[in-house]
């Protein structure tokens, strides 16, 4: 089996334990990943807060490569890349003098057609059925699964789960052991793209999340974005100085707990470069 | 009177989202994560753009909520209206930029954002370390997260060499045509 | 040739001062068929009458243009006045040069020669009318009204009460409808039980009622006057006639755990089930889908117990016919599930109610006896939240209407709260608070003045449960869209209303036209709001919109009035202006091909088919078009689609009109 | 009023439902209003009703100009009359049009029963146009044409 | 023989059908060919030179009977078959229709299959009548109506238009009728004008497109641009393409609140 895969620039970077773990449980379970070639970046919040245009020519150009080079259907584990990516795909499928306009800027020929997978689709799509098999050490903890919002919105162009309470995540969750428990942040932001401007922002949004999890018995949160892993992760510091008292529960990709369950080592999922240590 | 060139009517004819839509229920402000720091929670902007103003349009465009907002979509999620008002905070955005009325306060926010499509006109791709160094010379805040460093470098996180693009004309061309129709700087 | 006469009337001046009358009925003497005309100061006076009167009898006149004020104004005047002097009077024509020449124009050649002309047209159109006869449709005086709720429980009452036989379907096991589940009403707080259950039991006992429950209209075929309806009477599986409704059957039953519809869920019911104490009829139905005999072929209690053996099972659905003159809609409304919004956690969170639920918790018959306590533990809830528009005014997720009701209620409901929870917080999320009605406005003032409840100007994002509380995230507009945290013990969901389960399917048996939301629609929003646009279907209450009972036992009496207005008739008489197929001598029979394309551009259903069989061998030799006198009014627009020209229509034919118009443009 | 022998008098005729604009023009008269001449109204139960051949008819027996006019859409006293009304004058309209008949000649209108100024409106300005426009000559022409035929 | 001849000697021989409508070679061009038996069915054709509507003798009861009947069909002949249905001149079902697939005979039998294949095999406007229309519609006003003025000269009222559509099938044609007399009997520009006026707004939704009026017009007045122009209108207008035997109701007998109206003032 082999999908067309589109890291994005954080699982090169800040987030490459997402990309190992993607890569490790992915080889695992027999799936070939096969990098878009010469990809660029998707322009993430910065772009499309700042250039209409170029917020779609970015995303654009990678949907145009991975045509270009025979892909029909491309998993993006980075939720702002696949959040970015879709809209683009929906925008200029129901315009086409932007289309066009697109097109002329970024060169290459484009049709629209590549379908689209989040991590969790690609899971859903071609892991489900062979996981249990080979689940080796249950995934035994009671968790928090956290969307965020790129993942679920907007729904009318994603259309992935239930935009409010979504339920995907909890259930990869179940099927490798684990507890998901309900809880009421699910799907609310952690401040993404301020990560950085406004630090004082992401640390309060991100306490709010943390908290709920922890107040509820969560021993990890899990998540399917860097930018959340990073906001909760390695603005950890910053978040427990909001805080009345420090939390500490770790924050894993999902990838990262199946690869857990499945037996894969911390080093090969990249648990060892997590800010809050993984002691699960 | 009526303000032919009022943000509300330049915003449907670029966007088509009907301000008039709006009938305050405040649903998006009620959701919206940050409507407590901002100066103008969701609604409260809808309805400044409503009344057609030079002073509301110059509210609007001088706050801070335009560029804090995260567009975590919760709001068109929820509107009953189907404002896109996301789509709204780009335009408004954009607006603030062009008319030069960007809140002192979104400095840093810009700064980032500038910084951030500058590494990716010329290498193709987000190099954290250039955006950090290239943030901080913009905003003077050289000494931000500079805790962070020593154990991003030893968890592997940061590169001091950026991923390159084969060619990075490709970029810098397409930044450049598009540039031609629209304000980036 | 034909004998017209023309009487041009001066109105006094009003005519007179710009036309000049003696020359339009000098130069009308000349035309071609006019046998006798003449001019006078007040036509419409009793002496004017009886000059055309007198010239009808004298000159043996077959035909009348009267030149005068509009034929809005006094056509039917002087179509009398024609009839009595022995003129069929729709050989009557009325030119209008009062309205539409003399009032508009300056006194001058032009203006008498427009009123020539207009009389001209008229005189043409005149020689080619027919004498017409007013069309009789005998009646059925028998009403079926559908539906027990309160609308079709007042509607029947005053049918039977002018004398009339009723017909009333419900397709639950008891009436009583949505009215019958409520609390206390709203402006008056006065308990809805208390109220409704006399006019029940008056129904019941009614003399001119014949009350079918757990029934449903299958078919209704004729058109009005002359309905004939197919009923289904769905097996209850018990013999009415021998039950005594003692009870024992349904204490019996070992399936107990079935959600009570009546209690929203609050509460349960067994297999076998009366909905309520106070139903009517007060005799148990075996619910099918439950009961574990017809499920599983086990148990038969119920039977082993019924001191009268008046269980039957393995009963089947049977079908009766009536006929009937009239109907009347009364099939209600409903309200909108809330799944539609999870952000409100309903269906998750269990303490997250509808407003109807809040009914059953606020009523003495309901699951608590009437305390406010939530379904999650059965506590008090010491903090309440009530959030207005649940679906209504909401296109996105739900209907973009405004279900008029809610506003009330939601006062009602957080003024019951409180005065049952004296220490309780109740806060009413609402966006703007519609209380036009009477007492309303000052009801809503004292749930607020009053008794303390916290309105909050602003909607609520979400609701989401935290270490048992309720976390309410709303905004109050009205301070700058300041977001409001609540941690409430309960929340009430004002959800909106909407049109019944299978109102357009209902629609469409009866031909009935209904809204974007199922809601039926009616003949005229402001003159004809209780007809619809078949004749003899009226409509009562919330099944045509949102209506709270005032409105609808309002509606109700409306239409029990229509009803009776058409059984006070001996039969249904119509004005012969209807459209009309023609029919010809064998082999052709009629020029209609039998395309139908004038069925669907008829607004009133009145195109029907009939075959034309061959008197011999029976078999069909052609099928054509056939208007329905009782359903055609006149509109004429299938007479101008008609391709070969094979419909025309009476009083306004094809050949008047095109005479007219000649007429009108001869020099 | 004042007529200049060398005016353009057109002729024009109004085909109008009773309930809406018959009552419109009613009501223009109860106004006092005061319009043109040049205008005869031909009442019909609808705009349903309102055959297209009659329309031909006015113009061969030498209107110069039509109005037609009936209840606002949803207005209908028959409910859905006049919408079987517009459908039919969209295609009718086209069809003339593409055959060269002068589609500016025939003036459609809702006017509803309050709207007596409109109508007197509607009827000043149709004759304002057709007088700009000239007597209907082209089509009198064919039609004298088939007269003079006829009397062969 | 063919595979259409053996389709359609098959349907005879089986009893399923009394008649095949169909084509064959004749002197001039092609002709219908109406088999009864199955060796009438060897010369049958169908290819694009099969431009006479045959749909047409479906709504004559002399000619076919009460039985089932089958015809071989060309697009336009099916969209006959379609439109003619709804307008209950035929039953659902007695009619089969033969078309070709390349070379495969494909045997229809349901008005809902027929549909299904034209929705398939959408027919274009010829380059021809495309360029006509646009070369007609660029004149003024003036220049059109001196065109169909010249052509409506020319008309001899032999009502071959009629005779030739597959949908006039009326028993008293409106020119037939004289109380009032709508349109005078006699050539003559006017009467004639207003003959095809009336001819072609009864087509309105209806006209399937078949040309036969054009073709078959002794003094070649091109007919056929009336109803496409008026067809292209609708289209526009109401999104409806015609002859496509709409069920709910023909284009005129039908209609949307928010229909487009602004020629209404």
């Amino acid at each position: 089996m082999k999908i067309g895969f589109y890291p994005g620039c954080s699982l090169k970077g800040t987030s490459r334990e997402y990309n190992e773990s993607v890569q490790a449980i992915c080889k695992a379970l027999d799936v070939e990943l096969v990098t878009i070639k010469d990809w660029n970046c998707c322009g993430a919040t910065a772009a499309h807060s700042m250039n209409r245009a170029l917020s779609l020519a970015l995303p654009a150009r990678v949907l145009a490569l991975a045509e270009q080079q025979g892909m029909d259907e491309i998993v993006v584990p980075c939720a702002s890349c696949y959040n970015r990516l879709s809209v683009t795909q929906y925008e200029l499928a129901n315009d086409e003098n932007l289309k066009k306009e697109v097109v002329d800027a970024m060169g290459l020929p484009y049709e629209g057609k590549v379908r689209i997978l989040n991590v969790i689709q690609m899971i859903e799509k071609y892991l489900l059925d062979v996981i249990p098999a080979k689940v080796t050490s249950k995934f035994e903890h009671a968790v928090a699964c956290y969307y965020g919002c790129l993942l679920v919105r907007p729904h009318k162009i994603l259309n992935f789960d239930r935009v409010e309470d979504p339920q995907s995540m909890d259930r990869i969750i179940s099927l490798i052991g684990g507890t998901p428990i309900d809880w009421g942040f699910k799907t609310e932001c952690c401040g993404a793209g301020l990560s950085v401007s406004r630090t004082d922002l992401v640390a309060k949004l991100s306490a709010n999340i943390v908290k709920d999890a922890a107040d509820r018995g969560a021993k990890a949160i899990i998540v399917a974005c860097p930018m959340c892993h990073s906001n909760l992760d390695m603005r950890r510091p910053d978040i427990n100085e909001v805080l009345d008292s420090p939390i500490d529960i770790p924050v894993l990709y999902i990838t990262q707990a199946i690869g857990l369950a499945i037996g894969l080592s911390v080093e090969e999922l990249g648990l060892q470069r997590h800010f809050v240590k993984v002691n699960l | 009177m009526e303000n032919k060139d009022s943000i509300s009517r330049r915003l449907k004819a670029a966007t088509g989202i009907d301000t008039a839509l709006c009938y305050q229920c405040g649903k998006c402000s009620a959701g919206c994560v940050l409507a407590d720091d901002m100066d103008f929670p969701p609604s409260y902007i809808l309805r400044l753009l409503q009344t057609e103003t030079p002073d509301s349009d110059r509210a609007v465009l001088t706050s801070n909520a335009i560029w804090i907002c995260l567009n975590c979509e919760n709001c068109i999620g929820r509107c009953p209206k189907e404002v896109d008002i996301p789509s709204m905070m780009d335009f408004l955005r954009a607006e603030s930029r062009k008319a030069g009325l960007v809140s002192p306060k979104a400095k840093t926010v810009i700064a980032f954002h500038k910084s951030f499509l500058e590494q990716v006109r010329d290498t193709g791709r987000l190099y954290e370390v250039g955006l950090e160094m290239a943030y901080k010379l913009r905003t003077f805040r050289i000494f931000q997260d500079v805790k962070l460093v020593p154990s991003m470098l030893a968890k592997g996180k940061l590169h001091f060499l950026p991923e390159k693009l084969s060619d990075t004309s490709v970029m810098k061309n397409l930044f450049q045509r598009i540039s031609g129709k629209e304000d980036t700087k | 040739m034909s004998k017209i006469g023309v009487f041009v009337c001066h109105c006094g001046e009003n005519i007179a001062a710009t036309v000049d009358c003696e020359k339009v009925a000098n130069t009308a003497a000349k035309f071609d068929g006019v046998e006798f005309a003449t001019d006078y100061k007040y036509m419409c006076s009793d002496p004017g009458q009886n000059l055309i009167k007198n010239a009808i009898k004298e000159h043996h006149l077959d035909g009348v243009v009267v030149a005068s004020c509009s034929p809005r104004m006094h056509e039917p005047t002087f179509r009398k006045a024609c009839s009595e002097a022995g003129l069929n009077p729709f050989m009557c024509e009325v030119a209008n040069i009062r309205e539409h020449c003399s009032w508009v124009h300056e006194k001058g050649d032009a203006t008498t020669q427009k009123a020539i002309d207009i009389v001209r047209g008229l005189v043409e159109k005149v020689s080619r009318d027919h004498p017409l006869e007013s069309i009789h449709v005998p009646i059925t005086k028998k009403a079926l009204v559908i539906g027990g709720g309160i609308a079709g429980i007042q509607a029947s009452l005053d049918i039977a009460n002018a004398g009339h036989k009723v017909i009333l379907i419900e397709r639950d096991p008891s009436i009583g409808g949505h009215m019958s589940q409520l609390s206390e009403t709203f402006p008056t707080l006065d308990c809805s039980q208390c109220i409704l259950t006399p006019r029940m039991v008056e129904v019941a006992q009614h003399p001119n009622i014949t009350l079918y429950t757990y029934a449903e209209l299958e078919k209704l075929e004729g058109f009005i006057g002359n309905f004939k309806a197919t009923i289904r009477l769905k097996a209850k599986s018990i013999d009415e006639d021998v039950c005594t409704g003692c009870g024992t059957c349904t204490t019996k039953c070992p399936t107990k755990k079935i959600p009570s519809e009546f209690n929203q869920g609050l509460g349960n019911r067994t297999a076998i089930y009366v909905p309520f104490p106070q139903a009517v009829p007060n005799k148990p139905v075996i619910d099918k889908d439950h009961c574990l005999h017809y499920q599983k072929g086990v148990c038969g209690l119920c039977e082993k117990v019924c001191p009268t053996h008046a269980i039957h099972f393995g009963q089947d659905d049977s079908f009766i016919t009536e006929d009937v003159g009239a109907v009347v809609l009364a099939t209600g409304f409903n309200v909108l599930n809330t799944d539609f919004f999870p952000e409100y956690g309903y269906g998750k969170y269990k303490d997250v109610i509808t407003g109807l639920q809040f009914e059953r918790l606020a009523s003495a018959s309901g699951p608590t006896s009437g305390e406010i306590r939530r379904p999650s533990d059965g506590k008090i809830p010491q903090k309440i939240v009530f959030i207005a528009c649940a679906g209504s005014r909401d296109p996105a997720k739900g209907i973009p209407y405004c279900s008029k009701i809610c506003c009330m209620y939601t006062a009602k409901h957080a003024m019951l709260y409180q005065h049952k929870v004296h220490d309780g917080e109740s806060t009413v999320f609402y966006m703007d608070i519609r209380a036009a009605g009477k007492n309303y406005e000052e009801f809503v003032r004292r749930a607020i003045e009053e008794d303390g409840v916290n309105y909050v100007r602003g909607r609520v994002a979400r609701v989401y449960e935290k270490d048992g509380k309720l976390i309410v995230k709303g905004v109050d507009t009205l301070l700058g869209a300041k977001p409001v945290e609540i941690e409430a013990d309960m929340v009430v969901l004002a959800t909106a209303g909407v049109a019944n389960a299978g109102a357009e399917e209902l629609a469409q048996k009866l031909h009935v036209s209904y809204d974007p939301y199922h809601f039926f629609a009616e003949a005229h929003p402001k003159l004809r709001p209780v007809e619809t646009n078949t004749a003899g279907i009226y409509l009562a209450g919330a099944c045509q919109a949102p209506k709270d009972i005032p409105d609808t036992v309002a509606a109700a009496s409306g239409a029990a009035v229509k009803v009776a207005g058409l059984f006070s008739q001996p039969d249904l008489v119509r004005e012969p202006i209807i459209a009309k197929v023609n029919r010809m001598p064998p082999p052709v029979f009629s020029t209609c091909v039998g395309c139908f394309m004038c069925e669907t551009a008829c607004p009133y259903n009145a195109i029907e088919r009939e075959e034309i069989k061959d008197r011999r061998s029976g078999k069909v030799i052609k099928t054509i078009a056939k208007v329905n006198p009782g359903l055609c009014q006149g509109c004429g627009t299938c007479v101008s689609f008609c391709r070969s020209k094979s419909i025309d229509m009476q009083g306004f034919s094809n050949e008047e009109m095109f005479a007219e118009v000649q007429a009108l443009l001869e020099d | 009023m004042s007529e200049t022998n060398q005016e353009f008098e057109p002729r024009i005729v109004a085909f109008v439902c009773n309930w809406c604009t018959y009552a419109g023009a009613d009501l223009a008269g109860t106004s006092r209003l005061k319009y043109a001449t040049n205008v005869k109204i031909v009442r019909f139960p609808c705009t349903g009703r309102i055959d297209f051949m009659l329309l031909l008819k006015a113009f061969e027996e030498g209107a110069d100009g039509i109005i037609v006019s009936g209840c606002h859409p949803n207005d209908c006293h028959y409910t859905s009359g006049n919408f079987h009304a517009r459908r039919r004058w969209t295609v009718f309209r086209g069809l003339l049009d593409f055959m060269g008949i002068d589609v500016r000649r025939i003036h459609f209108t809702w006017v509803s029963a309050a709207e007596g100024a409109k109508w007197a409106d509607i009827v000043n300005e149709t004759v304002a146009d057709i007088r700009a426009l000239g007597p209907y000559d082209e089509y009198k022409s064919i039609a004298s044409n088939f007269e003079k035929e006829a009397a062969k | 023989m063919s595979k259409l001849s053996e389709k359609a000697a098959a349907l005879l021989s089986e009893g399923t059908v009394g008649l095949v409508i169909g084509y064959e070679q004749g002197t001039h061009g092609t002709r219908p060919k109406f088999c009864r038996k199955a060796e009438d069915a060897a010369t049958l054709i169908l290819n694009d030179k099969c431009l006479n509507n045959i749909g047409g003798y479906l709504t004559k009861p002399e000619l076919i009977g009460s039985g089932k009947v089958a015809v071989t069909a060309t697009l336009a002949v099916m969209r006959t078959v379609v439109q003619l249905t709804a307008e209950h001149q035929l039953t659902d079902g007695n009619v089969i229709v033969l078309a070709l697939d390349g070379d495969e005979v494909l045997q229809m039998a349901s008005i809902d299959e027929i549909k299904k294949w034209l929705a398939a095999h959408p027919e274009d406007l010829s380059d021809e009548n495309k360029a006509l229309l646009s070369k007609l519609k660029a004149l003024s006003r003036e220049e059109r109506w001196n065109f169909w003025i010249n052509e409506m000269n020319k008309c001899i009222k032999c009502y071959a238009c009629r005779a030739s559509c597959p949908l006039c099938y009326c028993n008293r044609c409106i020119v037939e009728v004289n109380c009032p007399q709508w349109i005078k009997p006699w050539a003559a520009p006017l009467s004639n004008m207003e003959w095809q006026i009336n001819r072609v707004m009864h087509m309105a939704g209806r006209c399937v497109g078949c040309g036969a009026c054009d073709r078959a017009c002794p003094v070649h007045i091109p007919l056929r641009l009336l109803t496409i122009s008026m067809a292209g209108d609708i289209k526009e207008a109401f999104g409806v393409a015609s002859g496509t035997g709409n069920i709910d109701g023909n284009v005129l007998s039908s209609f949307k609140p928010d229909d487009k109206e602004n020629f209404i003032h």
